[in-house]
């Protein structure tokens, strides 16, 4: 024991202070995505929610509905329109309402 | 699904007896409800000395007897009923339960014979945490929000980025 | 008019009920006539021997004058104040059989017999009791061992009662043989019959001659009363008889060894110095410690409460060794003081050993069965019989408040006092004897948890179990016993102050003020040692117990609680099979006395025989190898088979050959008359 | 074309010239599956073509399923021979087949799974387990195939307890941060005499989802069918779709699955090394084991963007390349901490002397039940599909990866929870060596794209937790008909039982699931 003592304390230190800091191992973590409402078509929409593997995209008529609770952070959909998709640094998605968790996309881009 | 308010409502009370009660020392018990077995990493990682939910004063509990939050991963498997019913009416009230993880909140499996598709078709679900599985930080920040310690900031996302990046 | 009257009326009563249940046949009536006048005998006994306690010793009579009966010498009879206490136990126990025995017993031929053969041997335990003389005492004896032969043999043609029924009668007839063999000595030193006589004109006797006719009388009744290693027929002999047979047995008829003992031992031939006593002591110890151990390693009912019965008698063995070895240092109070311990014991365990064994037919009737491990749940299938049963088991396990707890707290008070001999070496021993039924304590409550826990609650583990009910099963008799145990522990000063003057006719001096200064405080002989009154803690613990539920009642908060059923990580359901068996909970003990019980271990998996390993069946046993048996007793019978095939060829059934036989022993005759 | 062709030399040779002895002839044009030796066996001589390829040194039942293609089900056997995979493939009529697990015992599993889902059973009468469909099924519960004729309560082994044993029931919701499983420890009080479990909590039909699906979808399920091996389970599952279709993915791109492979084992390795701190009881050593599995995490979310490497993996070749001056950067340190941990533990008595003869299994056992991964590797058995002849992906003309840096088999014969522990500590270093070797060589996100057209195709990889094995048949346009997942975890079990039932007591049985670190939900899936 005397071992994993003095091993302890020449580790020191790795708790992290989140919640009372931010904490910047959070810059790697998936995260699911923005969406530039200009660069966002009806082709390019209906092109994310083929891709999209689960429930989270879907489009009413000019409309994308983004589901953030659903989305898995996948990436497919910024594959499929990169430009029309930035990451959203967002990480802290917990809520107490399911619905504040689904988006409406206003989509701007393409003729109009 | 628009919020109905007073649930939103019922949510927030909830919410204020839980912190009321329970101050600096809540008791937690995890549920697998067919996750693939990531969560239940992530969530055995909370403990680890990187994360320490301890010094947020959150406990783990064997017996839900002894728990006052359930956190529920996985996509809720019908097979799995009774197990969770019982997990949730062993526990003492008031309690709070949390959808843990994409499959939790309907992301991954669609509502089939297999599975109910999410949590909240067979529990009162307090408190939604997304992600594919939700990092340690998703975690302690979900939880942090379910004894209403930290506000939360999803209804006032937009996920729209015009102009500068970013989510808000 | 003096207790002797009382016991006449006892065995008269018990002569009449033995005619009615011939009489009686197979109707129902008859029957029931032939219990009720065996339980008015019973309560004759009851309260002769409570009388005798006080009265002192009766003169000795010959009610049938100077005639010579059959056994060659005159019918003497005496009641004593020491076999006053046995003579009371034989009362209750008959009363509780006798009120328990209708409801049990189907009427019929078989059960008329039955019941008639009980009442005899009743008869003759009241006589080996009330002997005044040693003839009397010995065809009593006899009797009394052949009526018991016939009792357990109540089913011949079932399964090993005749094994077990004969393992009784050959090591009764060896017991026997070594008694008359200790009496026979001492009449021919001392030239009398008469019991009185006899203990009078004993110390003329030389010490050798005295020793061996003790050692015999040890031996010889320890066959009866089971002391290690002559102890084997219980475990054969209870399972066999019937409820009341078994209850019979355990509750009178081993006392009886345990009276023979203190008869020689106090009365008849109170050997100087302290090894006889030591040696009684440490025979004791042994097999209560012994008995113990192997009934935590039964799943029959009855085997393991005759085991226990072993450790019971054990301990009462030992209380009267060490009478003896302080009645060798002249410490007289002492003495007594554990004689009376002793003595209480016999009174304590004839009670809730009875009532065990009569609770242990009642679960057979219900449930079919005495195995713990295909019982379980009875608590809520024969809740009347449980709560007995359950007083019976506090008592047993010596838990206070009940009575088990009065007495073996007595008897290790005056272990205790080991000290007070002043010898190194015998306190050390009295000490060690102490710590043995220390160990013989702890595992006994072990035992008894196991005991009632595994048969009455949890989930019935078989069909037979979950249907068990109650169908009109005796209740009355368990019950009188039940109160008898209570009242033996709240009565304990009135007990100890009628024990004490019993006490005194053997051994001489009065302990009543040493013993119980106050009214309700009981001292161990020696006022500065230590103090207790069971009325007292019963009373306590009672009201400990019932204060607070009253107090949780009366202010139980009023905020709705609510009731979820019990947590089971999500099963299902539980499985009776999830549940402790009998022979689980014992594990630990199994496997710390390894060397004692040598387990035979075979498990049997459906998954080892399969290739595929597929999970099925498992069956695990764990065959505890009786020791004594396989390594004492089998290579004696086998000696004998191996002699009796030898002589064999002389039988050989020719006639010719048996006039040689005759022609030769006359032409040795002629020639040794020739000499 | 030609590189998908199998390479069968030696052994599976002369495996298919017995076989022909026996009638059955081997598919060489479209019904073939692409990546291993397909032989057609008729349904009269499976039994004795089994017991053939039993007898022959080296060969394992790697995996048997079923699919209702035609109008019967037709019943495959995967047998792992030295340089490859050989497939049986035999039509059942009627609803009975040969009872093949009395000869490979491996395939038990398989013989409840393939009852369950095409209702078609070995002839022996003998009991089949429950497996996957909870005991309340009903007669409309989605299967693959037809339901069986029986219920299934008439043919599940009902588990009984006799004797002095009892049943100590532990689970389906087990301690905390476990998946739901539920054990039965049959016990006289303190040694385990026998275990069984129930595993359909977690049964999700992911082979049943898959139906239907493109590759692309699918994966989506594949690396969730065990999270945990997720990139494993991906690797296999895309391999296979790319033999069926016979395209290769660019080397790169190979390289860099197997970067992210090496580092999935690298931190279920840490991960098991800290649940087996916590089943000793050692919370410092746990505390130490999950400060190196955590850092090991975080290098997967530098490298990869994902801390379990989920969507690295994508058919046709990888989405993702690994950062590699990250990789580079942070993988030695990560390592390190691992290192550190490792080398304090084995200096720690109470911890070695838990592990040492702790949940025994025999080479023999291993073998018999056709256990893969470290479990087997611990037994001495050097079973690593990163070995030579098979080794990932089967579609690549250089071979794969492995083939240019060449894995060494780490091996240990105790069979104990200790070898088992010594394997894991060999391969993470072992891991380590080759991540740095595949950054050197250059890896990248790139992807062949898939053609048109079906066919058939077996994919493997190595997990952690052993081979991984998947089969795929694709319609003409592409979309999935029968896909069959088998992860590490479904072998592994099999010896779960057997490793607890060898003179353990209560508090070995953790110590023994942490030593296998398998996942219900793999098995279950």
């Amino acid at each position: 024991m005397p071992l994993w003592f003095v091993r302890g304390l020449r580790r020191g230190v790795v708790t992290t202070r989140y919640p009372a800091r931010p904490d910047d191992s959070a810059a790697w973590l998936p995260r699911p995505p923005a969406f530039r409402s200009w660069q966002l078509t009806r082709e390019a929409a209906d092109r994310m929610v083929a891709v999209c593997p689960g429930p989270a995209l879907s489009r009413r008529d000019d409309t994308l509905v983004f589901d953030v609770g659903a989305c898995t952070a996948c990436g497919r959909c910024a594959e499929a329109a990169p430009d029309a998709v930035a990451p959203s640094g967002e990480f802290e998605l917990a809520t107490t309402s399911r619905s504040a968790l689904i988006k409406d996309i206003p989509i701007r881009g393409g003729g109009r | 699904m628009n919020p109905s308010q007073d649930e939103a409502e019922v949510a927030r009370r909830l919410r204020d007896t839980i912190a009321g009660q329970f101050g600096r020392s809540l008791h937690i018990r995890t549920l697998d409800t067919g996750s693939c077995a990531v969560c239940e990493q992530e969530i055995r990682l909370l403990a680890a000395p990187h994360y320490d939910l301890h010094r947020l004063g959150f406990f783990f509990t064997p017996a839900p007897r002894h728990a006052d939050l359930l956190l529920v991963t996985g996509p809720m498997i019908r097979a799995f009923d009774v197990a969770a019913r019982k997990t949730y009416e062993a526990m003492p009230g008031p309690k709070v339960v949390v959808a843990t993880g994409a499959c939790a909140l309907g992301g991954v499996y669609p509502k089939d014979p297999f599975v109910h598709g999410n949590v909240g078709a067979l529990l009162p679900v307090d408190v939604w945490i997304p992600g594919c599985p939700p990092s340690p930080l998703a975690l302690l920040y979900g939880l942090s929000v379910a004894v209403g310690r930290l506000a939360e900031k999803a209804p006032g996302l937009t996920f729209i980025a015009d102009g500068d990046g970013g989510g808000a | 008019m003096n207790p002797l009257d009382l016991v006449y009326v006892a065995g008269g009563a018990w002569l009449a009920a033995a005619l009615a249940g011939l009489l009686a046949g197979s109707r129902r009536p008859g029957l029931l006539t032939c219990c009720a006048v065996s339980a008015l005998g019973g309560a004759a006994a009851v309260a002769g021997g409570g009388w005798s306690l006080v009265y002192g010793n009766t003169p000795v009579v010959a009610p049938g004058g100077e005639a010579q009966t059959i056994t060659g010498g005159p019918l003497e009879l005496q009641m004593t104040s020491l076999a006053g206490v046995f003579v009371a136990v034989l009362g209750i126990v008959a009363v509780a059989i006798a009120w328990y025995a209708p409801r049990y017993h189907q009427p019929g031929r078989g059960t008329a017999v039955y019941l008639a053969v009980g009442n005899l041997a009743l008869l003759a335990c009241l006589a080996v009791l009330a002997a005044g003389g040693m003839i009397t005492f010995l065809v009593a004896w006899e009797t009394m061992s052949l009526a018991c032969y016939l009792i357990i043999l109540r089913h011949p043609r079932s399964g090993d009662s005749a094994r077990g029924a004969f393992w009784f009668l050959a090591l009764s007839e060896i017991g026997f043989l070594l008694v008359v063999a200790a009496f026979v000595i001492l009449s021919t030193k001392t030239h009398a019959t008469e019991l009185d006589p006899m203990a009078a004109r004993a110390h003329l006797i030389g010490g050798g001659w005295r020793a061996a006719a003790y050692l015999l009388a040890l031996t010889g009744f320890g066959f009866k009363a089971g002391l290690v290693p002559l102890h084997v027929w219980l475990p054969e002999a209870h399972p066999v008889a019937p409820a009341d047979g078994s209850a019979f047995l355990s509750g009178v008829v081993v006392k009886l060894g345990a009276y023979g003992i203190a008869l020689f031992a106090f009365r008849l031939d109170p050997v100087g110095g302290t090894w006889p006593g030591l040696v009684t002591m440490g025979a004791g110890a042994l097999t209560a410690a012994i008995g113990i151990l192997y009934a935590m390693a039964e799943r029959d009912i009855k085997r393991f409460l005759a085991y226990s019965t072993i450790e019971n008698m054990g301990i009462i063995v030992t209380a009267f060794g060490a009478a003896m070895v302080f009645g060798a240092y002249r410490l007289s109070a002492l003495s007594a003081f554990l004689l009376i311990a002793g003595l209480y014991h016999v009174a304590n365990h004839g009670c809730y050993k009875t009532l065990l064994f009569l609770e242990a037919g009642v679960v057979e009737h219900a449930a079919g069965t005495r195995d713990m491990d295909r019982l379980g749940g009875l608590v809520h299938r024969l809740p009347r019989s449980a709560v007995v049963a359950f007083v019976g088991t506090l008592g047993i396990a010596a838990l206070p408040p009940l009575n088990g707890f009065v007495s073996e707290w007595l008897i290790f008070q005056g272990l205790f006092q080991g000290f007070r001999t002043g010898s190194h070496l015998t306190a050390i021993l009295i000490v060690l004897a102490a710590a043995t039924l220390g160990l013989t304590g702890g595992l006994a409550i072990y035992a008894f948890v196991r005991g009632f826990g595994i048969p009455y609650l949890g989930m019935p583990r078989t069909r037979q179990a979950a249907d068990a009910r109650e169908r009109g099963q005796p209740v009355a008799g368990p019950a009188l016993l039940a109160v008898a145990c209570v009242a033996l522990a709240v009565g304990a000063p009135v007990v100890l102050a009628a024990l004490s003057r019993a006490a005194r006719t053997v051994t001489g001096t009065s302990l009543g003020p040493l013993l119980l200064p106050g009214k309700l405080t009981v001292l161990p002989a020696h006022a500065d040692f230590s103090a207790f009154s069971p009325t007292y803690l019963a009373v306590f613990l009672v009201a400990a117990c019932a204060v607070p539920a009253l107090v949780y009642l009366a202010g139980r908060p009023r905020a709705a609680s609510a009731s979820v059923p019990v947590w089971d990580s999500g099963m299902v359901s539980f499985r009776p099979r999830m549940q402790y068996s009998a022979m689980t909970f014992s594990a630990p003990t199994r496997v710390t006395f390894d060397a004692l019980y040598r387990p035979a271990v075979s498990v049997h998996r459906a998954s080892d025989d399969d290739p595929a390993g597929r999970s099925g069946p498992v069956h695990y046993e764990a065959q505890v190898t009786p020791v004594f048996e396989r390594y004492m007793y089998r290579p004696v019978i086998r000696a004998v088979e191996w002699l009796a095939d030898a002589i064999r060829p002389l039988q050989s059934g020719d006639v010719n050959v048996y006039l040689l036989y005759v022609f030769l022993v006359i032409l040795l005759a002629y020639l040794l008359g020739a000499v | 074309m030609t590189a998908v062709e199998p390479q069968a030399a030696g052994t599976s040779e002369r495996l298919v010239r017995q076989l022909a002895d026996l009638g059955g002839l081997e598919v060489a044009d479209g019904g073939a599956t692409r990546g291993a030796v397909t032989v057609l066996m008729l349904p009269e001589t499976l039994e004795e073509a089994t017991h053939a390829i039993a007898g022959t040194a080296g060969a394992r039942l790697a995996d048997m399923f079923a699919d209702n293609g035609g109008d019967a089900p037709t019943l495959r056997l995967v047998w792992a021979v030295e340089e490859g995979y050989l497939l049986t493939e035999t039509e059942i009529e009627g609803d009975q087949y040969p009872a093949l697990s009395d000869i490979a015992p491996a395939a038990f599993v398989e013989e409840c799974e393939i009852h369950e889902q095409f209702g078609i059973r070995p002839a022996t009468g003998k009991p089949l387990n429950r497996l996957m469909l909870p005991p309340h099924t009903g007669a409309d519960f989605p299967r693959l195939g037809h339901r069986p004729a029986q219920p299934p309560e008439e043919v599940h082994a009902p588990h009984t307890v006799g004797g002095q044993a009892f049943e100590f029931p532990f689970g389906p919701v087990r301690q905390v941060g476990v998946e739901s499983l539920y054990y039965g420890l049959v016990t006289r009080g303190e040694e385990v005499v026998d275990v069984y479990m129930f595993t359909w909590h977690k049964h999700r039909g992911v082979e049943w989802r898959l139906r239907g699906t493109t590759p692309r979808e699918g994966l989506f399920f594949a690396e969730r069918a065990e999270g945990l091996s997720a990139v494993a389970v991906g690797w296999a599952f895309a391999a296979a779709a790319e033999a069926a279709l016979g395209v290769a993915p660019p080397p790169a791109a190979d390289r860099t699955r197997a970067v992210a492979l090496e580092l999935e084992r690298l931190y279920n390795h840490a991960a098991a090394m800290a649940a087996l701190c916590q089943a000793t009881g050692l919370t410092v050593g746990q505390s130490a084991a999950e400060i190196a599995l955590e850092r090991l995490l975080r290098v997967n979310a530098a490298a990869f963007g994902h801390r379990n490497l989920f969507g690295v993996i994508q058919p046709g070749g990888a989405s993702r390349a690994p950062d590699a001056t990250v990789l580079r950067r942070d993988l030695a340190a990560a390592y390190g901490e691992l290192r550190r941990a490792a080398d304090a533990l084995l200096a720690t008595n109470s911890f070695v002397d838990r592990l040492e003869a702790c949940g025994v299994l025999t080479a023999e056992q291993a073998r018999r039940l056709g256990l893969v991964g470290p479990v087997a590797r611990a037994t001495g058995l050097a079973v690593d599909t990163r070995l030579n002849g098979r080794r990932p992906p089967s579609g690549s003309a250089d071979g794969g990866p492995y083939a240019g840096y060449p894995v060494t088999a780490i091996t240990a014969d105790g069979g104990d929870v200790f070898a088992r522990f010594q394997v894991m500590l060999g391969e993470a270093a072992e891991s380590v060596r080759l991540i740095g070797e595949f950054l050197d060589a250059g890896t990248a996100a790139e992807c062949s794209p898939l053609p048109g057209g079906g066919g058939n195709g077996l994919g493997w990889a190595e997990s952690s937790r052993g081979e991984v094995l998947a089969w795929i048949a694709l319609d003409e346009d592409g979309r999935i008909t029968r896909a069959r997942l088998r992860p590490g975890s479904v072998r592994n079990w099999r010896g779960f039982d057997d490793a607890c039932r060898s003179q353990n007591v209560f508090t070995d049985i953790p110590i023994i699931e942490a030593s296998f670190w398998l996942t219900a939900a793999g098995l279950a899936r």
